[in-house]
């Protein structure tokens, strides 16, 4: 049986296979790497890195909901600086992909971490959260604007020294508008979704369920929303789309594909199933060659 | 080494009113270490996140953990419903553990309260073993647990192994109260303290060693969604920057759920 | 034991309790009122009505997703004449309020609606569905825009024969605006939310799962979203909020209840659960018996 | 009436591979007729929807129904999975069944593909029990079965019953090719038919029964929410204006799922 190709191109960056981990989710690597051969991923994407140090919400921080979970982590995080010395030399070492993910109160803040990342070597792409629901000063408002997310886009396309891909929030009424936006302002791709915001109460005690009143909602529950945006960025733009949200199979990870998605991340699902994303990635494989197909860029927006 | 997998359930029998006492048979049984827990996943495709159940006891010779626990809700309901022969995701072993080594040669204080109770099960046998293998190092232990009411559980068990104090909510049984009424009336004497319970006990005892100039652990709880320390989903405030996080946060299933009290911030 | 009291007053109308069915979930409350006994409800809420007949999407219409369901069935419905004919009197006796789901492609066909039911008895309350997202022509567009929002019910209200509440879309980016439009148009309460836009693909055959391709998703999955779009919402305005969205027993009712909702429907739980109303209703008089609360109106935005 | 609840397994059993047979004691056995279905419910509570499943033969004294199902995907591979004792939620009956009446006393060709076989043994046990109880009416009944190779289910149960033709996918039984071939082949001489299958067999049937000038009932399939007719969920296309709707749409779970073929667009 001839082998088929798992290795696609986003931005100019070739990756192995379309299979990335999901930012937050996976830390900075080195805990899954104690139980998965990281070297067998399309790319590790690191949790949101700040400027400096956030301290992020205080607990609780996670809820579960059917099929799904909120969190309302905050972004905490040891800031740029450390990233570079403590966690940058075992991800650069690890044999995938390396995605950092950026997150910043302010343009100026974003711009400090490019800035520094611009210096470092081994990092493949910058994915650009500007759709964080957790932290009142920037996320939400910032990825929701149009005009907005044009600008902080070209900003951080001036200063990078990597490629950039804008991370998208669901929690907006037309994700056409945005994707484009961030096709104008320069972005080399785009991921989506983030989180989608969501509540829950504890009515014995009458309080929010997390400290934050709200959080984002991940996993399953969600991964019709993401399919159906992901489908709709993904005929907006010319640009590459990674996909996520929900994804906890193969065959979940083939439905982003299918719907326009170059490649896929998952998240919250590693928490339940650490071996997920090698799973995905045997499970894409099998796929293809049942189906007869040699190229996984070919199942990229066959359903139109 | 860490690992997700099916345990079999070996047996499953229910101690008192909600309490159950389960056997696993899983493959990294002898690398358990007092303290440390694991994450039982529900097989409702529904309920996703781990429930962390401290373990009890280890058989490292037969591959077995034992978990007591309590049906809290639907998650911990579905675990006290499976059969002997079943099989249960199971992801272990998780956290830091007591320190056990610090108690060698000296006299431990064991605390527990209410669901607390099991990881001090655990402790007191690695404190014996260890006591057993190496006489000088044995350890002095006593316990104070407290219950709801005299529908306890363990209690044998803790008999058999230390001298033991009890109390309960409803006076019902030994001291009425909470276990730090009972250990201020007894008077127990420890050069170091091990708790696991509720968090205002754990507010009480951590005053406690505090006043006696003694060490003091304790396990903490919170909320989780990976057990490994990557989603920073169940931290607890600490008093110095921590060094993982660089802020004072600490991660309770990565860097605990033990910690020396005095670096945890209880309020 | 002292009775508690259930009863709820909207826009003027009292309802003997605060548990409504959703419409398009509860037919013209016919069929259900074979299994339950109708008039325990506060009220049934019907399909939505059109002024003429609609033909809906084709089959396939319905798809299951991770503890939610899609749905296009694209208001299929016989048109407010054969409604008012055949299916009011049935329910003006069937002992319950009775709340109208008015639906159209344009303002003035929702406005022929109106204008007809306007002529009948026993109607509490009109719903103003401005939210469908299975419609291409009308719905999404319509609740999208704060204007067209206030100008839509603007003139709802100025014929309407009965109270009017607006149904507003959760496919928004800032719902406070949404509700707001619509307390200035003289909404007289508003119900959210009505389904989240999502897609499912069938991967073996690379198709949609649904004719349509999107649909509208429901059930337990978004529930979390919906508690926030309601808290949100009923933070934004003065008048009442009915909340809707996963509610599948009284603690999710309860919870709804809290986060600001006078009312709460229950929709795609019926489905698998056709006792769900009756079970809702004694769960929430036992839940207010155990907290020593006299009156299910102090749940209302009790946690804030 | 119809009614959920939870009904409790008496057999199951593998009839042949993915072929499940199973009995469920419920409160409404003797108010099914043949054709109808019933809901069955996951006990995963993150599959909510109901799968529709046909009444393959109802014991009205004893009070329960036999199912008889393949494992098609999460939903079903569960059922298969329970065990006998094991309590079940079942919705039903639902839908309006074959029009036995019309076959009384006539020749009827019973027809069904795959898993479409399972219903056409109630309506044979149908009219089997009123030409009994009144020999005027007995019906003169024909089954012809399509599956997809020698490894049948229900055949026995068919052949107690009636002259049966069977034809498979792969030619290792009967006639190969489709039950329509295996119908032309024998010359299988009715003055109504009945049929239950995949599309296609049914579109074949509906021209069949056209070329011969014979009325033709067929019971459709779609996925459906609330199986009970609010939803809208389940309809197929008819000819003429539907009287519910108004549209020419109709409901398949509650004005069908049998159909006079004429009725309804097969295209
Ligand atoms: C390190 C650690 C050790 C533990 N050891 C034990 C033990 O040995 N025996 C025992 O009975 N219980 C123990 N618990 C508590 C146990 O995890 C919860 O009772 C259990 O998760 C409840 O799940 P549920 O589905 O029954 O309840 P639900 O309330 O339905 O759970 C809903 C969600 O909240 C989470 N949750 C609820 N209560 C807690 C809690 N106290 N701590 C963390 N998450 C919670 C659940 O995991 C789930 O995600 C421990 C908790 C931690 C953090
Ligand atoms: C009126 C009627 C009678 C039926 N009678 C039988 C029978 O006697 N024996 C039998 O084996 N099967 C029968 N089916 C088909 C049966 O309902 C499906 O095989 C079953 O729902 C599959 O569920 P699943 O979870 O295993 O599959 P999945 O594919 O995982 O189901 C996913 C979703 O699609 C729906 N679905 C999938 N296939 C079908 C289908 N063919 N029809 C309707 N919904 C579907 C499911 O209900 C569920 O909501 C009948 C269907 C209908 C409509
Ligand atoms: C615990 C947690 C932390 C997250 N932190 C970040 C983050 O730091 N930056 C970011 O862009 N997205 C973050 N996300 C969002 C995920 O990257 C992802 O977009 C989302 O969870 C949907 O994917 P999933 O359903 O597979 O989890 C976080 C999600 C979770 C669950
Ligand atoms: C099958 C189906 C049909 C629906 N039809 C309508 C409709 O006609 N008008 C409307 O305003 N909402 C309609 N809705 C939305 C519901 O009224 C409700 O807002 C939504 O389903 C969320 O509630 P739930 O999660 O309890 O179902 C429909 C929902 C479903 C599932
Ligand atoms: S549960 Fe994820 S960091 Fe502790
Ligand atoms: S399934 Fe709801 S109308 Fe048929």
């Amino acid at each position: 049986m001839k082998d088929v190709n798992l290795k696609v191109r986003i931005a100019g960056v070739d990756f192995q296979n379309p299979v990335f981990t999901c930012s937050g989710t996976y830390g900075m690597g080195q805990e899954y790497g104690e139980l998965i051969d990281l070297s067998k991923l399309g790319a590790v994407t690191t949790k949101g890195i700040a400027d400096v140090a956030w301290e992020g919400n205080p607990a609780p921080r996670i809820w579960e909901t059917p099929s799904g979970m909120l969190n309302c982590i905050g972004l905490q995080g040891t800031g740029v600086e450390v990233f570079c010395q403590r966690d940058l030399p075992f991800l650069r070492e690890a044999g995938c992909g390396v995605i950092v993910n950026v997150c910043g109160h302010t343009n100026e803040e974003y711009l400090r971490v490019v800035d520094r990342l611009a210096e470092e070597e081994g990092i493949d792409l910058l994915e650009i959260n500007i759709s964080c629901p957790n932290v009142k000063a920037g996320g939400l408002s910032l990825g929701t604007d149009p005009k907005l997310v044009e600008e902080i886009t070209k900003e951080c396309k001036a200063h990078a020294g990597q490629p950039v891909m804008m991370k998208l929030t669901p929690n907006v009424t037309d994700i056409k508008e945005i994707a484009r936006a961030a096709e104008a302002g320069g972005a080399d791709a785009i991921s989506l979704i983030n989180t989608l915001t969501g509540m829950a109460i504890d009515i014995e005690r009458q309080t929010f369920r997390l400290s934050n009143r709200t959080g984002g909602l991940s996993g399953p529950a969600i991964r019709p929303i993401a399919v159906r945006l992901v489908y709709e960025a993904a005929h907006a733009v010319q640009i590459p789309v990674v996909g996520m949200g929900g994804i906890a199979s193969a065959e979940d990870a083939i439905e982003f594909m299918l719907a326009g998605a170059r490649a896929v991340s998952i998240g919250s699902a590693n928490f339940w199933d650490p071996q997920v994303t090698l799973d995905v990635i045997d499970g894409i494989r099998d796929y293809l060659v049942r189906h007869g197909i040699d190229d996984v860029n070919d199942l990229v927006g066959a359903v139109h | 080494m860490k690992r997700k997998e099916l345990g079999e359930i070996l047996t499953q029998r229910e101690l008192a009113p909600g309490i159950f006492s389960m056997e696993l048979k899983v493959s990294f049984a002898d690398q358990v270490r007092a303290g440390q827990f694991v994450s039982l996943f529900s097989k409702d495709r529904s309920r996703l996140l781990p429930r962390p159940i401290s373990v009890c006891e280890t058989d490292a010779e037969n591959g077995t953990i034992r978990l007591v626990y309590r049906t809290a809700g639907a998650g911990t309901t579905e675990f006290s419903q499976m059969a002997e022969g079943e099989k249960l995701a199971v992801f272990g072993p998780l956290g830091n553990g007591f320190p056990t080594r610090k108690a060698l040669g000296k006299k431990v204080l064991l605390v527990g309260g209410g669901i607390g109770i099991p990881p001090m099960v655990s402790c007191a046998r690695e404190l014996e073993l260890v006591g057993e293998l190496n006489p000088e190092y044995r350890t002095r232990m006593t316990f104070a647990v407290g219950y709801r009411s005299f529908e306890t559980y363990l209690l044998d068990e803790l008999e058999d192994l230390a001298p033991t104090f009890v109390s309960t909510d409803d006076g019902s049984l030994g001291t009425k109260g909470t276990v730090l009424d009972a250990i201020r009336e007894q008077k127990i004497e420890a050069d170091l303290v091990f708790a696991c319970g509720p968090m205002p006990m754990l507010r009480g005892i951590k005053e406690y060693a505090k006043e006696k100039g003694i060490p003091c652990y304790i396990s903490m709880e919170e909320r989780m969604a990976c057990g490994i320390g990557v989603c920073l989903g169940c931290v607890c405030k600490t008093q110095e920057v921590d060094d993982h996080s660089k802020v004072k946060n600490t991660r309770i299933c990565k860097d605990g759920p033990v910690f020396d009290a005095e670096e945890v911030d209880l309020s």
